[in-house]
């Protein structure tokens, strides 16, 4: 018997997607009655290849599980052998670390804008923001040789040291980007039509955004100051003066806006990164890639990415070779538990902006 | 030890509470609790509702062929003091069965959607087991230890060849170094032919 | 019979030059918003490369005759109103039709493409195209409200309802209705806005919401009548406000100049400005430029 | 005055000329090779100068960008999406994993070879390739066309038979709807 | 033989005898109705040249019957319709029971039609109302047990009717002693000021509730949408134009003469296109077919209501013109939608769906149908249209012609829907094996959408005989070219070029896109669609049809939040309940009803006697 309501792709071959991925609406008129996520269009087994691969070869395909971010993943893993191991990362490294996370943060988040803004039709933001980001991707490729995949974390420290004069360009860049700041204010956040199209649209309730476990910015958008750089800090940063911002509403406006606060944040602490960072090596002796075996153990390592709290999960059986990596994205929630309930009642045009501003990120959902 | 006063806190509540659990500090905000089978859900419960361990970080599982066990692993936060638990148990490989826990995080569906289509865990209870990642899938659950991708993948999908001058990496790796071809490498070689 | 060969001409070439004007416009749009964003922007001809390219698609397919013909009504209601639109006042080529038939007509006829092209994505069956046509029709009734107000407006205080009267009036600049009645055209033009589809009324076609809406299922010939059918519709709109409340254009410089400084406000406007929702467009042009509108008439009214 | 064979090859010319300049690339980010597609498309390297635009659906497409590793879930869908545009109608493989499977050679859920399953006719190699790189593509898929070399249309029309033997062994349930071609 | 008599004794002898063959010769029956309705054709089209008018006395009373212009053009509009809505009820009514019932009430209420407009005086006027009304009940409980609350609203508003009406007809001979129509026309002035003005309102009340005019309008939908379609069609058509009849002649005969013609110009006018607005809304939101077009209907009314209170010699043009034309499209829209009733059993615009290519020749009905309301050139609506926005703006009712101008953009919407739900959108399964109707339905409605296709090219041949039939309203030329249109400014539209234009390019353009590939352009069927990749599985539905409006709905939500249907059912609730006890007296058996019919007319004049003390 045919269904009463009609169902509606949005996806996988849909401009309005964020990625490869299905969400299947059922609508009445156009009000969504049900959605339902349909994922695995991008599951290229990640968890089963490391099983495969040694420790160290991982760290080339883990990179691969979040493309507009990277980093985030190459940092957990690296963390999780590192306390498994109880090895010692120099400071200098730490320092690297904090300034490449900060960096593909504030890429991710050009990315996101563009997103965010080219869903909702104001198809000039996505030129600029995704024009201005590859000033960042400019600055990884000078760093680590690769525009998107860096595989430039690892266990121990970082592949390799800056290069002349990197921290100045750096800070140019860094310079450009605040001055770009309130040109996008005024195009994007402060723009009427934006706000009427954001406000009050998607919100997730403060109570159940604990209980289901929503994470990062759409956390902090219900007013929730909830991240693991203060929490856990990891590396360096309860060495930095930082603030999380959060806002009231838990609408996609109040997520953009911490997002948009969050830009001011890490410029400043790639700022401060460059300012303090000490001298010395940027990794210490380490084993053989391809004959280094982990000991026994297990670890759940957390990251705050730019889409919220990347945690990874490792199990070492003291071979060469993982037992299990697990990793658990911040999309994963958001992109699937999340995304079916608070897409219903929603109107259609409004699904794709929920979705951007969830930031939901197949490739980590089914890796 | 003064830092890692709320973990143990932690620790002794629920090692009073539930006796047969054997509970670790393992660092700062990490508690590890293993626990029976049957005990997990009074545990995720009582964490929940008595601890205010309201978030379900992840449910994860891992696949210890020797034993012939599934290890399940759940981590759950209290958002107040950002400590995080571990709660660990084995269950039977042969014939996976758990209880579902979707009553008490809707999140846990996917979870446990997932486990079921990778180990072929059987969630009793949860009331949406139905395809997740893979589609059509006909074999053994993939993520098991004796599922072997590379056989698979060499079998379904057309392998193309590679160069005959491509040079392999770990050869010129490891003479750099003067150390042996691990057995790992030599695995991989197997691939240029 | 005697042949008024002048006419003919006039009736061979409005089309194709309408055609040409139109495609180069959508070009040029293309090129001055890829300039607003940073780009360098493709060639002007662009548009002219993809409707040839569309015509030369080898396959095609199609639903049933409606779809078939969806594109055919498309055309022919631009071609249609262009023909009696005075494109060049007082000249013998471009006068077309233009004496039989009125406002009211142009504002009816305008609407027959819209309806068939909306028949046509009807047939295809595609839900994205059903949606896109109900979103276009609803926000139809909202930006045609303004319009008629506006044009009522004029009507009344030029007694007429005549393309060519209008004109007429229009002698000196100083005499054109856009000075003569401001309010008029404050209300039409924000209801041109609507006309244009331009953001942030785009939602018929909202790629990331119903992937290109009502022309989902169009592809091949089918697009390319469908765009050339646009060129032309875009041109004759442009004239048609031209002639309304920029006095016409008596050759083809000033009517290059007009049409193409009018066309800019809505592209302008399109290149900062995110999509409203469909009831969010409707109730926008429901307020301001209705009640604007209504102002128009009754200044109009108040002074005799 | 010229004949007929003259006036036709004018007509080719143009209508080649025409589809070398305006290539419609399905929206489709198949793998993560999508993440470069913005930065192609957008204002650094402005991938409009060339006539290359996204188009939302398949039927005004005209290339299919298949941008990486294809996971068999979304080799079903490209196959339907590939079958639905009109000819003529090109792939691009974009990335090492559309070649020979790159990083993922291995996987149990990725296809490693893409020309086995529809008809390629041009690759970027790389992982993943930059924008210079894929508008490097682009221009060789220009000159394919303009050279009447870029007939991955008649090609699969031609061996459907081959092509549907080596979808159907890996697409388990093939669900497909009849075409009437 | 030719003569008002003739004409009353073949249609009411006609009715008869259906009932009596359905009950002895079954086929007899048919071949019945179909002749007397041909005849009755015949006979009003040879009416005006040789009927004399005929008068007798009853009682006290003056009876005069007569033929004039104005009347003989609804005669016509009635006969035709009558002639096509019966043969197309050959088929679609085969399988039902009760026929002989339903062929007596039909052709009885074509008589009772034909006796209103040829009536010149009030009795037999109100008599003929009278006959009109009962039947039309009969038809509408016809269907089902469902019918009868519905039945019951249309009685009780058609009684609120009548009882204005029957008012009216006493003040006027308590005060003026006369009936005819012709001597109230000269004396009306005689009359004071304030039964002037009581007359006017109580005529308009008895006439608008027939018309559906607002707030009168609220049995209309239900009635229309229960009523066995062909029956339907003729309600709309042709029973909602006595209405318009009526108001015709109190507006332009009596009105005109009192003193405030002014204000009730200005009333009913906006009345009336308030009736457009909010039926037009009202359409949008429906689900079922007949319902919408029932809506339609009532908002289709509201513009003729419009044409006529403003009273120019252009907008009565119009009003006649849209009230002749919207007897032929809304028939025609009706008998489509029936058709698909026909076949697949059911109107809901919610499951029917993708009829086209089993049903081309009504779709081609429909299609042509929604045109002509729309409006748009080339079909004959347009010229109705036009017209009556220029007379609109040309009188100075700015504001008035904005809701009409509202009213006919938010009209393609509902069209919009109509055609797309039913015969556009994807093709499902459970229609597959649906056939194109029969030929006795079919053919009478392409003869009138091709009718809408000829009076589009030539409003002429409708505006020369109107423009005679607004003799009656006094001294108005329309001596027009046969396919142009003329406003009072003096602008114009050839409709001849427009057709030509429109045609030329179309066919250019059709041959074009149709030899254009020819070989390799596929037809693929509506499965065959882009859905994002996906393979849509068996029951998954991809007809966008529920609320389908939705986005508008919510940016008229503050209009349809203050209903006056929400008003009118509360009342209605009660009324029902009040008039409860009235199950026991009226079970739908016609003798009971009739019964109390008489009973009520009683209490009416004893009501009169006491009120306004006079004798009747």
């Amino acid at each position: 018997m045919r269904e009463k309501e009609t169902t509606l792709y949005l996806g996988p071959q849909h401009p309005g997607i964020t990625g490869n991925m299905m969400v299947k609406l059922k609508v009445a008129g156009d009000t969504v009655v049900k959605a339902e996520t349909h994922v695995g269009y991008l599951h290229r087994a990640f968890e089963k290849l490391m099983e495969q691969r040694t420790w160290m070869q991982s760290f080339p395909i883990v990179c691969r599980i979040c493309v507009p971010e990277p980093d985030p993943n190459e940092e957990n893993l690296a963390r999780a052998v590192e306390e498994i191991e109880g090895r010692e990362v120099p400071e200098r490294a730490k320092y690297i670390r904090v300034m490449a996370l900060e960096l593909s943060r504030l890429a991710a988040y050009m990315l996101w804008m563009g997103g965010q803004s080219g869903g909702l039709g104001l198809y000039t933001a996505p030129q600029w923001s995704v024009g201005d980001r590859d000033y960042i991707l400019d600055l990884f490729e000078e760093l680590t040789g690769g525009r998107i995949y860096h595989m430039y974390i690892w266990a121990g420290g970082v592949r390799r040291d800056l290069p002349d004069g990197f921290k100045e360009r750096v800070l140019k860049t860094m310079d450009y980007f605040e001055s770009r700041l309130p040109e996008y204010d005024k195009l994007i956040f402060d723009n009427a039509i934006f706000k009427k199209r954001t406000i009050g649209i998607g919100v997730i309730d403060k109570e159940k955004a604990l209980e289901w476990g929503v994470v990062g910015p759409p956390l902090r958008g219900c007013g929730i100051k909830h991240d693991v750089r203060i929490d856990e800090p990891y590396e360096i940063y309860d060495k930095l003066e930082f603030e999380v911002p959060t806002v009231e509403g838990g609408d996609i406006y109040a997520r953009a806006m911490v997002r948009r606060r969050e830009m001011e944040q890490s410029i400043s602490m790639i700022r401060q990164v460059l300012d303090k960072m000490p001298g010395g090596p940027v990794y210490n002796k380490v084993p053989n890639p391809l004959n280094w075996y982990v000991p026994k153990g297990d670890a759940y390592v957390k990251t705050e990415s730019a889409r919220g709290e990347f945690g990874y999960y490792a199990v070492s059986d003291g071979s060469l070779k993982p037992r299990r990596v697990h990793v658990r994205g911040p999309a994963y929630v958001h992109g699937v538990s999340l995304l079916e309930r608070i897409l219903v009642g929603a109107n259609i045009s409004d699904v794709s902006p929920i979705m951007n501003s969830l930031g939901v990120c197949p490739p980590e959902i089914e890796r | 030890m003064e830092e890692l006063k709320i973990e143990k806190e932690i620790a002794e509540e629920i090692s009073k509470t539930f006796h047969s659990a054997e509970v670790t500090v393992k660092r700062e905000k990490r508690v590890v609790v293993k626990l029976r089978d049957d005990l997990i859900t009074p545990f995720l419960s009582y964490a929940k509702n008595n601890m205010n361990f309201i978030h379900l970080a992840h449910i994860s599982c891992v696949d210890w062929l020797e034993d012939n066990k599934f290890e399940l692993i759940y981590s759950l936060l209290n958002y107040d003091n950002k400590v995080m638990i571990l709660a660990k148990t084995y269950i039977d490989r042969e014939n996976p069965e758990f209880v579902s826990h979707t009553n008490y995080w809707d999140q846990a569906e996917t979870y446990e959607r997932e486990m079921r289509e990778m180990y072929g865990i059987n969630f009793k209870g949860n009331k949406r087991l139905t395809e997740f990642i893979l589609e059509d899938w006909q074999g053994i659950p993939p993520m098991r230890r004796d599922f072997d991708t590379v056989k698979f993948s060499q079998d379904t999908f057309y392998n193309r060849p590679g160069r005959e001058n491509a040079q392999d990496v770990r050869t010129t790796v490891t003479k750099k170094s003067g150390e042996e071809i691990p057995e790992i490498g030599k695995d991989y070689t197997v691939r240029n032919l | 019979m005697e042949i008024n060969w002048s006419s003919v001409i006039g009736i061979v070439a409005t089309p194709v030059i309408a055609f040409i004007v139109g495609v180069l416009y959508g070009g040029a749009v293309r090129k001055i918003t890829a300039r607003v964003q940073n780009r360098y922007g493709p060639p002007i001809t662009q548009n002219l490369f993809d409707i040839i390219k569309l015509y030369s698609k080898k396959t095609a397919i199609q639903h049933g005759v409606m779809q078939h013909l969806g594109p055919v009504f498309a055309i022919t209601a631009s071609v249609t109103s262009l023909y009696f639109i005075p494109v060049i006042k007082d000249s013998p080529y471009f006068q077309n039709f233009s004496f039989n038939g009125d406002l009211i007509f142009l504002l009816y006829m305008m609407v027959f493409g819209s309806l068939g092209m909306a028949l046509g994505a009807g047939q295809t069956g595609n839900p994205n195209s059903a949606i896109g046509v109900s979103r276009g029709l609803s926000q139809m009734v909202g930006y045609e409200i303004p319009f008629v107000l506006a044009l009522v407006a004029i009507m009344i205080q030029f007694k007429t309802t005549s393309l060519n009267e209008l004109l007429a009036v229009q002698d000196h600049f100083t005499n054109w209705i856009i000075f003569q009645s401001p309010l008029a055209f404050v209300a039409g033009i924000l209801a041109f806005l609507g006309m244009m589809h331009y953001a942030p009324f785009d939602v018929v076609i909202a790629p990331a919401e119903i992937a290109s809406g009502p022309p989902s299922e169009f592809g091949g010939k089918y697009l390319g009548l469908m765009m050339t059918s646009g060129s032309i519709f875009a041109f004759v709109k442009l004239v048609l406000f031209v002639d309304i409340f920029l006095g016409g254009a008596s050759d083809f410089i000033t009517l290059i100049i007009k049409t193409f400084l009018l066309y800019m406000i809505p592209v302008l406007t399109g290149i900062v400005s995110p999509r409203f929702r469909t009831e969010q467009s409707i109730l926008f042009f429901w307020k301001w430029p209705t009640f604007i509108g209504i102002l128009a008439i009754i200044v109009v009214v108040l002074n005799g | 005055m010229y004949n007929d064979k003259d006036a036709k090859k004018i007509v080719d010319i143009i209508q080649s000329y025409a589809r070398k300049h305006s290539l419609w690339v399905v929206a489709y980010g198949t793998g993560c090779g999508a993440i470069e597609i913005p930065p192609t498309m957008t204002s650094r390297y402005d991938a409009e100068r060339f006539g290359i635009r996204g188009s939302a659906t398949p039927r005004q497409a005209d290339v299919l960008l298949i941008t990486g590793y294809l996971a068999v879930k979304t080799l079903k869908r490209v196959i339907r999406t590939y079958e639905q545009m009109q000819a003529p109608k090109f792939v691009m493989g974009f990335g090492s994993c559309t070649i020979n499977g790159g990083m993922y050679w291995d996987s149990y859920n990725t296809i490693n070879a893409l020309d086995r399953y529809l008809p390629v006719d041009v690759f970027i190699n790389g992982c993943m390739p930059r924008p210079e790189a894929v508008i490097s593509g682009f221009i060789k898929l220009q000159q394919l066309i303009s050279e009447g070399k870029a007939e991955g249309a008649e090609k699969y029309l031609k061996n459907l038979e081959w092509y549907r033997e080596n979808q159907n062994k890996v697409i388990p349930n093939w669900n497909m709807p009849d075409y009437n071609w | 033989m030719v003569s008002l008599t003739t004409l009353y004794e073949i249609t009411f002898g006609g009715a008869i005898l259906a009932f009596i063959a359905q009950h002895t010769i079954k086929q007899l029956r048919t071949f019945i109705v179909i002749v007397t309705s041909a005849l009755g054709v015949y006979i009003v089209w040879r009416l005006p040249s040789q009927a004399t008018d005929i008068s007798f006395r009853l009682g006290d009373f003056q009876i005069l019957w007569g033929v004039n212009e104005y009347s003989q053009l609804f005669a016509l509009l009635i006969a035709v319709l009558g002639f096509f809505t019966l043969i197309y009820s050959i088929d679609f009514m085969k399988e039902r029971e009760r026929l002989g019932y339903f062929y007596m009430n039909f052709l009885i209420v074509i008589g009772g039609m034909y006796g209103i407009v040829y009536s010149q005086d009030l009795i037999s006027l109100f008599f003929f109302w009278e006959i009109m009304t009962w039947s039309s009940f009969m038809l509408v409980i016809y269907c089902c047990d469902d019918a009868q609350s519905i039945g019951l609203k249309y009685f009780v508003f058609s009684a609120i009717g009548a009882y204005a009406m029957l008012t009216a007809i006493v003040l006027i001979w308590a005060n003026l002693e006369t009936t005819s129509l012709s001597v109230l026309f000269e004396n009306f002035t005689n009359l004071s000021s304030g039964l002037q003005i009581t007359v006017i309102v109580l005529f308009i009340v008895g006439f608008g509730v027939k018309s559906a005019m607002m707030p009168f309008h609220v049995w209309a939908p239900d009635a229309y949408a229960i009523s066995p379609t062909p029956f339907t069609a003729l309600f709309s058509g042709a029973l909602s134009k006595m209405g318009i009849w009526g108001l015709g002649i109190v507006l332009l005969k009596l009105a005109a003469q009192s003193g405030f013609y002014v204000w009730v110009q200005d009333i009913v006018a906006w009345i009336g296109a308030i009736t457009a607005l909010l039926a037009t809304f009202y359409a949008i939101v429906q689900t079922d077919a007949k319902k919408l077009l029932a809506y339609s209907s009532i908002g289709q009314l509201g513009y003729i209501i419009v044409g006529l209170a403003i009273g120019t010699p252009l907008s009565i043009m119009s009003a006649l013109f849209l009230a002749m034309l919207h007897g032929i499209f809304k028939a025609m829209l009706f008998m489509s939608a029936g058709a698909v009733f026909y076949r697949t059993g059911s109107t809901d615009m919610n499951e029917v769906t993708g009829l086209i290519r089993k049903m081309p020749w009504t779709f081609l009905t429909a299609l042509f149908g929604i045109i002509t309301v729309a409006g748009v050139p080339p079909l004959g609506g347009f010229a109705a249209k036009w017209m009556l926005y220029e007379a609109t703006i040309q009188s100075g009712h700015y504001f008035l012609v904005i809701v009409l101008f509202a009213a006919s953009t938010a009209a393609f919407l509902y069209l919009y829907r109509f055609i797309f739900s039913l015969f556009l959108g994807q093709e499902e399964k459970e229609y597959a094996d649906i056939k194109e109707a029969p030929l006795t339905m079919t053919v009478p409605m392409v003869i009138m959408a091709l009718f809408t296709l000829v009076v589009g090219v030539f409003p002429g041949i409708f505006i020369n005989p109107i423009g005679n039939a607004m003799g009656y309203f006094g001294n108005y030329t329309f001596n027009w070219d046969v396919s142009s249109l003329l406003n009072e400014w003096g602008n114009h539209v050839d409709m001849m070029t427009v057709v030509m234009t429109i045609g030329a390019i179309f066919i250019i353009a059709a041959i074009f896109i149709t030899i254009k590939n020819y070989r390799t352009t596929r037809y693929v069927t509506t499965k065959d669609i882009h859905t994002s990749g996906e393979i849509p599985t068996e029951n998954e539905n991809l007809t966008y049809a529920v609320d389908f409006y939705k986005p508008f709905e919510r940016a008229i939500a503050p209009v349809l939040k203050r209903s006056i249907d929400k008003t009118y059912n509360l009342i209605a609730e009660n009324l029902e309940s009040a008039f409860d006890f009235l199950r026991y007296v009226y079970t739908g058996n016609g003798q009971t009803y009739a019964l109390y019919v008489v009973l009520f007319l009683a209490v009416l004049m004893v009501f009169a006697e006491l009120i306004f003390g006079i004798q009747l």
